[in-house]
């Protein structure tokens, strides 16, 4: 029990203290989290909702497998990107092992299933109802997906936010692909990883406990975005 | 990503955690690198993976501790020399309770036979790596059959030396582990050191150049000097130097036998 | 009792036959769970004038319409337009029965639908104030449009329709929860529509308005048409046993 | 490249001379997630409910709170549920750690966040349609949310099979809690994870594949199940 | 021209006064992004007979019936039901103007709403049976509610309300979409719930509805009372201003 304690003693010496190690570790956190979320919207979000919309052979197929594909284990993820990269692999020339960029590409393919699929779910909802409007006005595909899309973009915000969660806590991928070296690719998670296996314990739980206070202050300032923004609305 | 020139100037080695845990790198390459300019990023894996790894030409220096395996490394070609480096020891922690009556021991085997009898708690990394390698060879000399006590009184953890402590604390197991990551291990919870001293237990760690000639990527000149430098007196000082709460973890042998 | 208003254009479906008609249904049947809830229908109309659907609740009024629209397709027989079997979908517009609104406001809601109608990004401004107007809705232009009452929902739905400027415009009871003097203003912007061409497809249960509005009567019941009839001749004397049946009914209240 | 096609010989060898050891792994896996997710279900469907449909103070930040969690960095929940069931912890007494009881607790809290947070965003959009309706009928706050709960359980089947990937898909939680000792608490991805460190690329990518086509088969049958239940409907 | 029916009790709220009034509203004010949509207004109803709300679209009935059935909070004001401040939902019931249906069958709604409303579930079956009987919904009991027809889809709302036995029933334009038999059917069933002792508050812009069934006519203009007249006089001689220019307009037509 004295651990946590302890734990929170670590957390709160750590921010207190301003480590420019520490710092440092959050920017490439949050950099690397940021950016393959952002890939992952650019392409889950059309994907889900070309899902839900899109009335091809093999939908239900592809529907069933990007979200068979949420449960894909990072550290196969990690292998696999590791496997393409790696210097003997097909684009091991472009030298990306053990590079920031490495970390975002593994993180994007984890994420994109997750966001893809709650897209889905969330632009079907909402197709239920537009659907005979906007074919009445002869939309056609792009813009259909585009109105409920946008239309929908409120609760897309939770879709984001979990493929969000799922980036920021994950370690495996990263772990593989980065190398977890120190000053180049260590993040939040990779480090408290190294913490534990050196069993610092409490400075582990410390980290932990500031990679979610980060995640909280992340969720509570996009949700009060949303929250200004439905309020400005309908200008 | 960076391609800013300064930067280009880096290696890439490819290492064990017991290593990385102990802190050692971190005493040793800023002194490496304030000499040379040479930035070296450590890769701390299990050792089967580090090798996977520079045999995929991820790497341009490989140091672990798992000689025949080594061996074979440069014996395939993948390899230009391996040299001995630095050797430390494993011993056998365990609960203070100490239910296999073991403590103070220097005798690996008997201490072995002593746990097996009593069926006490023994968590074994399980990970094929040269730690658990260097395990199975003691049971085996020591004439035990482990077949059948997996999943009973021996435990195989399969994961790095770090979790593996962790889940011997956790469970009152005894354990194995080179002593460098014991001293560094800050998850000790009463835990002791049951038995050490025994010549068995001898633990040598040995560096690498990745084969340039298989692996074009391989920065040659950069990892020849941070080799000679880590073989060089000064570099062996620096390993003879550090030291963690006092207690030396590292003893420098290089040059004592090269082999090739 | 309200006069009969004067029409402009009086063409029956019988009478027509140059042009290919505007929508012509033949033998369509729609089925859904087992029940057939359009059941073997055949109908053929002209491309001007106007015609109410008229027919009991769940007769297959809004079921027509939407196969008029392309929405839905027939199980069996087919649909045309002008002759043709592709739905020629920018030309034909529908106001639901229940307006389907974006979650934007009234001012987001008719530029979305100018810009899907392919209004030009120059014009959108001036065909929006014009079509506020029309509605009378310049005071509701702000507020987002699922808020307002249920007859400033329909204005929205309406206006929304006569900016594809249809040559199809189908209109599932579209006063059906407006005031008296809204629904003046709507039937005169329906009538508008018609004198420029637009052929209508009105659905009510008001026979006052169905009266004010149609050339001719179609009463659907079950599924499948129960007649056609010139609207003059149809309020007077309906050809059908489930016509008299339905304007008895009216006239029992 | 060629450790790609030499992972798909691995999985076809393996799953062709159905391996004993496997089908353990794969059976402790299965059970594990599964009971994650029931646990996490059972106890995030109703707060997800409470959060969309409750007014009580706290109410914004326990919804801020809820969705950050999803970003629960799993080595941290392993060390927490670490120190509370180790022998010196709290719960030592119970005799947890080691066991697939100790990975299911784990799971179940980095789950529980997920389920909660999707099923809020799903009941939201549903009350606003149902609230002053069911007001209107006077239901009781109890009432409400089981009547939201069931017409929306299709589109909650995709909260669940997101919580249900996180939970194939975990390895640093249950690694710490499990030890990912063999026979007694090694699971699919504790497995890749150790032959990953093993250096053994290929059948871990193997194992990978086979964890992948099992969540593909648990996907297709919860979503076949959906779509029947969908069509028998309105009894 | 339909006769005027006749009514078993007339009660105006000026003449009622021994019971306290079954709902009063206080100098209600409700505004939404600082517009004033209710604005002042005081109205008072007596605790049986039929009450028409009417006015122009916008005029703010649908926000009156919600303030009446507790749904929404005045922002400033007081609601009473029977004297006192708690809403009694159990014994309100409000129909929406826009049918709002669970993702569920007919039946499946109607045994919801039986159940919600404290229904012993022996009883459930009879009432079940009942209620299906009421609405003529017997042979449309195990469709998807939703993909009723609009007509349809009244009747279910309407019947599931009844389901509460109500001694409020709020009713906002029940019979919009109705056809002329459902529409006195639907009626009929109103006036049977207003002879059984529940207060009646009816939205409607049909004129010859209101003339049916009303005893008192209360009149809103822009979220204010503009009168509260006896039926027969308001339809003779409305005493507002507003009141005219409404009535003038239905006459225009
Ligand atoms: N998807 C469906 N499944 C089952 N029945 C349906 C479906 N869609 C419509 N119906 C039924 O088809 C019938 C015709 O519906 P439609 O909406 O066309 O009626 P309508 O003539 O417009 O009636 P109203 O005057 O009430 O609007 C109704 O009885 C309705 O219940
Ligand atoms: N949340 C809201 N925000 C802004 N305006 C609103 C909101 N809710 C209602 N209104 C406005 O309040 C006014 C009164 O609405 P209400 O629905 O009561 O009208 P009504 O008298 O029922 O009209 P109708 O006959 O068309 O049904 C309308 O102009 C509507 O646009
Ligand atoms: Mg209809
Ligand atoms: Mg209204």
């Amino acid at each position: 029990m004295q651990d946590f304690g302890a734990a929170f003693g670590e957390a709160f010496a750590l921010i207190a203290g301003l480590d420019a190690g520490l710092m440092e570790i959050i920017g490439l956190s949050m950099r690397v989290t940021f950016s393959a979320v952002l890939i992952a919207c650019v392409i889950g979000l059309p994907l889900g909702a070309v899902l839900a919309v899109g009335r091809f052979p093999g939908r239900h197929i592809l529907v069933v497998l990007v979200s068979a594909l949420m449960g894909l284990p990072p550290v196969v993820v990690g292998l696999a990107v590791y496997l393409m990269l790696s210097a003997a692999g097909p684009l091991g020339v472009l030298q990306l092992l053990y590079t920031p960029t490495a970390m975002i590409i593994a993180q994007a393919i984890l994420v994109t299933p997750i966001i893809a699929s709650l897209t889905r779910q969330v632009i079907d909802d909402l197709h239920g109802e537009y659907d005979e409007l906007l074919r009445s006005m002869g939309a056609n595909r792009v813009g259909m997906i585009a109105t409920l899309l946008w239309d929908a973009r409120y609760s897309l915000l939770t879709a984001a936010l979990a493929g969000l969660g799922r980036a920021l806590a994950e370690v495996g991928a990263v772990m593989i692909v980065g190398g977890n070296i120190n000053h180049v690719t260590r993040v939040m998670t990779t480090a408290i990883a190294l913490e534990t296996s050196k069993g610092a314990l409490a400075l582990a739980l410390g980290l932990g406990i500031i990679l979610v206070g980060l995640s909280i202050l992340v969720n509570a300032g996009l949700m009060g975005l949303r929250k200004s923004a439905e309020r400005l609305a309908y200008a | 990503f960076n391609t800013a020139s300064a930067e280009e100037k880096f290696i890439v080695v490819q290492s064990t955690t017991s290593t990385q845990n102990s802190g050692l790198y971190d005493a040793l390459l800023p002194r490496f690198t304030a000499k040379s300019g040479i930035e070296v990023r450590v890769v701390a894996v299990g050792t089967g993976q580090a090798i996977k790894n520079a045999q995929n030409c991820d790497g341009d220096v490989l140091l672990v501790h798992a000689k025949s395996a080594e061996e074979k490394f440069v014996a395939a070609g993948h390899g230009v020399s391996r040299s001995d480096v630095m050797y430390n020891d494993f011993i056998i922690v365990g609960p203070a309770s100490d239910p296999a009556g073991v403590a103070g021991s220097n005798d690996v085997k008997t201490a072995l036979a002593n746990i097996q009898r009593a069926r006490a708690p023994f968590a074994s990394r399980g990970d094929d790596s040269g730690t658990h390698k260097k395990e199975l060879a003691l049971w085996e000399s020591a004439g035990i059959d482990l077949s059948g006590a997996s999943g009973g009184w021996y435990r195989e953890t399969g994961s790095g030396m770090g979790a593996t402590l962790n889940v011997a604390v956790g469970m009152g197991a005894y354990v194995m582990t080179d002593r460098a990551t014991w001293i560094a291990f800050g998850n000790k919870a009463g835990y002791g050191i049951a038995v050490e001293g025994d010549d068995d237990m001898f633990n040598q760690y040995g560096v690498i150049q990745v084969n340039p000639k298989i692996c074009a990527n391989v920065k040659a000149e950069l990892s020849k000097t941070f080799i000679n430098w880590v073989l060089s007196k000064e570099g062996q000082t620096a390993i003879a130097d550090f030291k963690f709460n006092g207690q030396q973890l590292f003893f420098p042998n290089a040059g004592d036998k090269p082999n090739s | 009792m309200p006069e009969p208003i004067s029409r402009a254009s009086h063409l029956s479906v019988i009478e027509a036959g140059v042009k290919p008609p505007a929508v012509a249904l033949h033998d369509v049947v729609l089925e859904r769970r087992g029940k057939a809830l359009v059941d073997g229908l055949t109908l053929s109309l002209s491309t001007s004038g106007t015609t109410v659907l008229m027919g009991p609740n769940g007769a297959g009024k809004s079921l027509t319409l939407r196969l008029m629209a392309g929405l839905i397709a027939p199980d069996e027989g087919r649909v045309r337009w002008n002759g043709v079997e592709t739905t020629p979908s920018q030309s034909v517009a529908l106001v639901f029965q229940k307006p389907v609104l974006l979650r934007r406001s009234v001012r987001a809601n008719l530029k979305h639908a100018l810009k899907t109608y392919g209004v030009s990004r120059i014009e959108r401004p001036r065909r929006l104030e014009k079509l506020l107007e029309m509605g009378e809705l310049e005071n509701l232009a702000d507020r987002p449009a699922r808020v307002l009452s249920g007859g400033e929902q329909q204005r929205v739905a309406l206006v929304r329709a006569l900016a594809a400027r249809p040559k199809l415009l189908l209109l599932d009871e579209p006063t059906a929860s407006l005031d008296p003097q809204a629904t003046a203003a709507i039937e005169s912007l329906i009538r508008m529509a018609a004198q420029n061409g637009a052929k209508i497809v009105l659905v009510t249960h008001d026979r006052g308005q169905a009266q004010r509005l149609a050339d001719e009567i179609v009463f659907l019941n079950h599924g499948q048409v129960a007649e056609v009839t010139p609207a003059q001749r149809f309020f007077d004397a309906p050809q059908s046993q489930e016509g008299r049946d339905y304007l008895d009914g009216h006239l029992l209240l």
